[in-house]
């Protein structure tokens, strides 16, 4: 483990984080466009583990709480934050908000609203690959709910029975919704799940970036590799509600506590300091820029003028010449 | 009479059937002891208990196949599917399945269930969240359709719901969950099938359902102040339509205009003006206007939002021109 | 195994095999009211091992090659018949054919023609069981072919989930039409399946009515005892085309010569003369007395009025006095 | 001009797009060595090999996702979903997905896939194999709709469908693979968007499309033995409509029918006519008349079948009604 690897995955934890802490800022001064949004707030090892694996040509799908994904993947704050808050400026356009949140030019295939609605998208973008020989692999983020939805099981047959390069990756925040994992489907590992398909499961801890990175990077690698897909789970926690007005009553707080107790950043940042990989001064260098980064963006998307009126009524159809 | 809220009104339902018939039962995601998503089952997991009230896994299409089978077989259920754009997942069991089991099955056998689902805008919750897709239901035969606009048809209409021996979509509208109105202290059931005079009028006639009527009410209203009586018609029942009620008002004011949130293009907007231009032809003073959405998906954005979608404004617009209106001369 | 047993086996298959031996000649005859008509002959020891273990009170849902299901279950031979050739004297009035085919007085929930639409109706079943305490098992018939839709995953977790009482009998002839269960899926049992959801599997002969049954018979007995579901994979093969006119010339006719070696029918005959379970006069009193049947089920069904015109208008909803 | 089946001038249409355009490919049941359920794709994988002609497990679903994910990424997929029915397990895929990308993501990418499904009755498949859902299609924004009815217009129309940007849902006939038309043997588009003049006439207009363009002119046939003209138009595209030609035939006709073997209500006729009697309002001789399936669900009984469909009769009778139509007393 390098100083460098350690910068990057604090950095983006970090990042995640106080832009999330921001939306909510935003979102209870009443700025933001839409009333969709979630916030992924003690999830942020397991964006920062996943993307950190990826190659640039990479693709990468994303769920209704996929700030994180993003921002992991390099996407630019600024253009984020005016997405929230339904500016010009936004990625898209202000039209998509916080739960359709995408930069395609960094393969990022979208955020999206529907839970497992983005799995089949995923499978494609690698059949794609597969096909074309774009040496591209697919990473499919989702949370455990989408687990018991039948598109989940669909695609994972399909990516095994093609051998796609695609890496399915639940991060596993114990509750859809107010459902928790243990009554939405039998107590039953991923590795296990993933032997239904005869293709490589892995359970991890996804509160330690390095973990996540590990499993990541190795089920890339062997998806580059044409070895096909790999299923990953990423247990981890959401340490706020499922979105705005969610107390989370149905968890146990002492659960809650116990969770908390494993934040990811704070152990990350202990940890590096044991280890070495990182000191205080490193870590506060890497907290105030990106503090310096959020001021900057949430100044950009205020700044920035509200989507116009025509934005409501483009981009219907994609202009086709052909016929 | 009691004040009480949309929800509050639709919870009072599901309970008093609860309670007369213990076939009565509930599922559907997040409906326990979170209550829903939109308040409606609030309790109701506390007074039944986890066997009449389901909290299923993230399952659409089961939730709703389940609720087949379970009808099929003795039961009653009532599934909640959160938004009705979920229920994209779920249309096989809806239509392959529920709305076609009777008559396939040579009438051996009937699927009384209710689904649940709630549609609309109003929150900027984006193309995937704010769809009101009541034609494709309305398109099915096998199923009954209800959107009802008061705390008092909510009630009324998912008690009948409930006690038909049909599939019924039962469509609420995300805005309107918190809006009050009277609800009558006795035991009672509206009927499915019959449309609703909500304001009457004899100039001209606003045909509406579920949060549009309100929109109607108000044009109703703006309306009034230039001397102009809108009768406002509330369908509550999409399928069945009430065609009866709907002609017999426009027959008598000569002109209609139909609002929905739905999409324009094959909207239920345009089954009621084709049905109204057949029976009232040469009649009417003037086309049948459709206020709808216009056909873009919905941006998840509070503003832009409101540009796509019908208001009161553009309700006033258009019967404004459609009493104004004159035939155009013949330019073969 | 008693006598009477191996009776009942032999006489389940050999009506389901004469019955739709019968409708092929119907069938050619032109004499089937709809051209949606599959046959299950190869496959009969399935249909039989799996109903002989129910009990009258259990369900049973049914798929697109249904016959041998409702056969096994009791139906009656002059109404199915009649129902194929669209008599009003049929189960379904004349209006469901082959494919919809359907007694519900047997506890038959029906034939369905949307592969996989029937497994939440199963579920349903199941759980309107547990919670009403009506002893009832129900039984899931399915072919390969659904075991890749998403419903398959989306039911099997939700009966593991609430333990209910189903048991879910895979009939894996080894062909969704053209699509070889091999290029289908990842090779893998169907009990490493059902260790996706907790839940007991088990792989069988399906030329083995013996076997199927007493697999079906302690899955049954496991689900009415509280244990919850059972997923059955029965390996069996489609003797003919998907349907009519499919040569079947995406098969090997070596695969095909193999499996024809292991006729159910005839591989139960050896064994029961073998075993002394039956003599060559049961068999022939079997043989004869379904021949009869059958001879009389299509003399029923020929005589039978036509459906008449109004069957297309009645029945599209229950009548409903309430409201 | 070669005379070929329908699916043998789609099978063309697949293969010069295919050899034209190296990114096309084609996956769904059945396709491969068996050549699709109604044999539309026979040949091309032995021609084309696996990579470019893949069979799929049964996921419909899936098999939807997957080509929009494909075409995100630079594909050009055409899915096969064998029947229109089964496409009820992919709506999330089409609609929430396919149809909303472009618009919800900011314009950033687009959905480039074609769809093609069968479709209609004819072959007493039954409630779940016999629907006609273009309705469902027509009512979302984002997608467009494609139903050929000549081997001619089905190879131009395919061809246009896989060259477009945006999702197309093509729709076929279960009776029409085994017609013969002329096709033109150089390569050449039709345009997705125009409706065509199938027969001139000038006394009604007969408004069809798919299979119900033979009925169309099968009636022309039947009514000009009477002298009547019947002008009779084959939509082709049904999203977006062509109106233009539609208004502009009714206008001279003055009496139009809307023919479709989709449900009655809630159908695409409904959008027709009721736009017809908006712009031509009137300037209608008798109101516009809907011959289309009657809200009952289909049996799995050719007999029966048949009494629930359009057929030529009925629009003959229909077309004559039109044209004695006088308008009826107000009687208020
Ligand atoms: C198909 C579908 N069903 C229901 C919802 C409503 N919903 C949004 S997020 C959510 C919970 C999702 O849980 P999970 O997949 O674990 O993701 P998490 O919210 O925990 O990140 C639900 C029920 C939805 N958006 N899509
Ligand atoms: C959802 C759906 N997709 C496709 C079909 C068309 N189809 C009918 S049967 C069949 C094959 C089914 O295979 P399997 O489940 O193994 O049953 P089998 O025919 O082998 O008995 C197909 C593709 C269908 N009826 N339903
Ligand atoms: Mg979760
Ligand atoms: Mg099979």
């Amino acid at each position: 483990m390098n100083h460098e690897f350690a910068c990057q995955a604090l950095r983006h934890m970090v990042r995640i984080r106080l832009f999330e802490e921001r939306t909510l800022e935003v979102l209870m001064q009443g700025k933001l466009a839409s009333t969709m949004c979630h916030v992924s707030i003690g999830q942020e090892a397991v964006a920062a583990g996943v993307c950190m694996a990826m190659q640039p040509n990479d693709y990468i799908t994303s769920t209704h709480r996929g700030h994180g994904h993003l921002i992991a993947r390099g996407g630019d704050l600024g253009r984020m934050m005016a997405e929230l808050m339904g500016k010009a400026t936004g990625y898209c356009k202000g039209r998509g908000g916080s739960m359709h949140i995408t930069d395609v030019a960094l393969g990022h295939l979208g955020a999206n609203g529907i839970v497992g609605g983005h799995i089949g998208i995923a499978v494609g973008a690698a059949l794609w690959s597969k096909l074309s020989g774009n040496q591209a692999v697919t990473v499919c983020m989702f949370g455990d709910g989408a687990v018991t939805e039948g598109v989940f099981h669909e695609a994972l047959n399909m990516a095994a029975v093609y051998q796609l390069p695609a890496v399915f990756v639940c991060e596993n925040n114990q509750y859809a919704m107010s459902l928790p994992w243990t009554k939405a489907t039998p107590p039953v590992s991923f590795k296990t799940r993933a032997d239904a398909y005869a293709t490589p499961g892995v359970d991890v801890d996804g509160q330690d970036p390095l973990a996540v990175y590990c499993a990541a990077a190795q089920a890339i690698a062997h998806a580059r590799a044409g070895g096909g897909p790999t299923l990953i789970g990423a247990h981890t926690y959401r340490f706020l509600g499922h979105s705005r007005g969610d107390p989370s009553a149905y968890r146990d707080p002492e659960e809650e506590r116990q969770w908390r107790a494993r934040d990811p950043i704070a152990l990350f940042k202990a940890r590096a300091l044991d280890e070495g990989w990182l000191t205080p001064d490193d870590m506060q260098t890497i907290e105030a820029e990106a503090q310096r980064s959020l001021d900057e963006a949430v100044r950009f998307a205020e700044e920035s003028p509200a989507a116009p009126d025509e934005v409501a009524f483009e981009d219907v159809y994609f202009p086709t010449a052909h016929s | 009479m009691t004040m009480m809220m949309f929800r509050d009104a639709l919870r009072q339902a599901l309970r008093e059937e609860m309670q007369r018939d213990p076939r009565v039962f509930l599922l559907g995601e997040d409906i326990g002891r979170y209550g829903g998503a939109y308040a409606v089952t609030k309790g109701l997991l506390e007074e039944f208990g986890p066997q009449r009230v389901i909290d299923t896994p993230m399952s659409e299409g089961t939730i709703v196949g389940a609720a087949v089978g379970a009808a099929m077989t003795g039961g009653r259920p009532v599934a909640e599917i959160m938004y009705v754009d979920f229920l994209a997942y779920a249309m096989d069991q809806l239509v392959n399945q529920a709305a076609k089991i009777h008559y396939m099955f040579g009438g051996q056998i009937h699927v009384p269930i209710v689904v649940r689902t709630q549609q609309g805008t109003g929150r900027g919750a984006g193309a995937q969240h704010s769809q009101s897709l009541e034609a494709w239901f309305v398109h099915i035969p096998g199923l009954k359709v209800v959107a009802p606009a008061t705390p008092e048809d909510a009630k009324g209409l998912l008690k009948s719901a409930i006690r038909d021996g049909n599939p019924v979509v039962f469509l609420e509208h995300k805005g309107l969950y918190a809006i009050k109105g009277e609800v009558p202290d006795h035991e009672y059931l509206i009927p499915i099938g019959r449309a609703r005079v909500a304001r009457p009028g004899s100039d001209i006639t606003l045909i509406s359902y579920s949060r549009t009527m309100y929109l109607a009410l108000e044009a109703a209203d703006a309306l009034a102040q230039s001397g102009i009586q809108a009768e406002v018609i509330d369908l509550r029942t999409l399928k069945p339509l009430d065609m009866e009620t709907i002609i017999a008002s426009v027959k008598h004011t000569r002109r209609a205009v139909v609002i929905h949130e739905a999409s324009l293009t094959a909207g239920l907007g345009a089954e009621i003006a084709s049905r109204l231009s057949e029976a009232l032809f040469g009649r009417l003073a003037a086309p049948v206007r459709r206020v709808a959405a216009l056909d873009i998906p919905l941006p998840a954005n509070s503003h832009l939002e409101k540009l796509i979608v019908p208001d009161t404004a553009r309700i006033v617009r258009a019967a404004q021109e459609t009493l104004g209106y004159t035939v155009k001369e013949t330019t073969a």
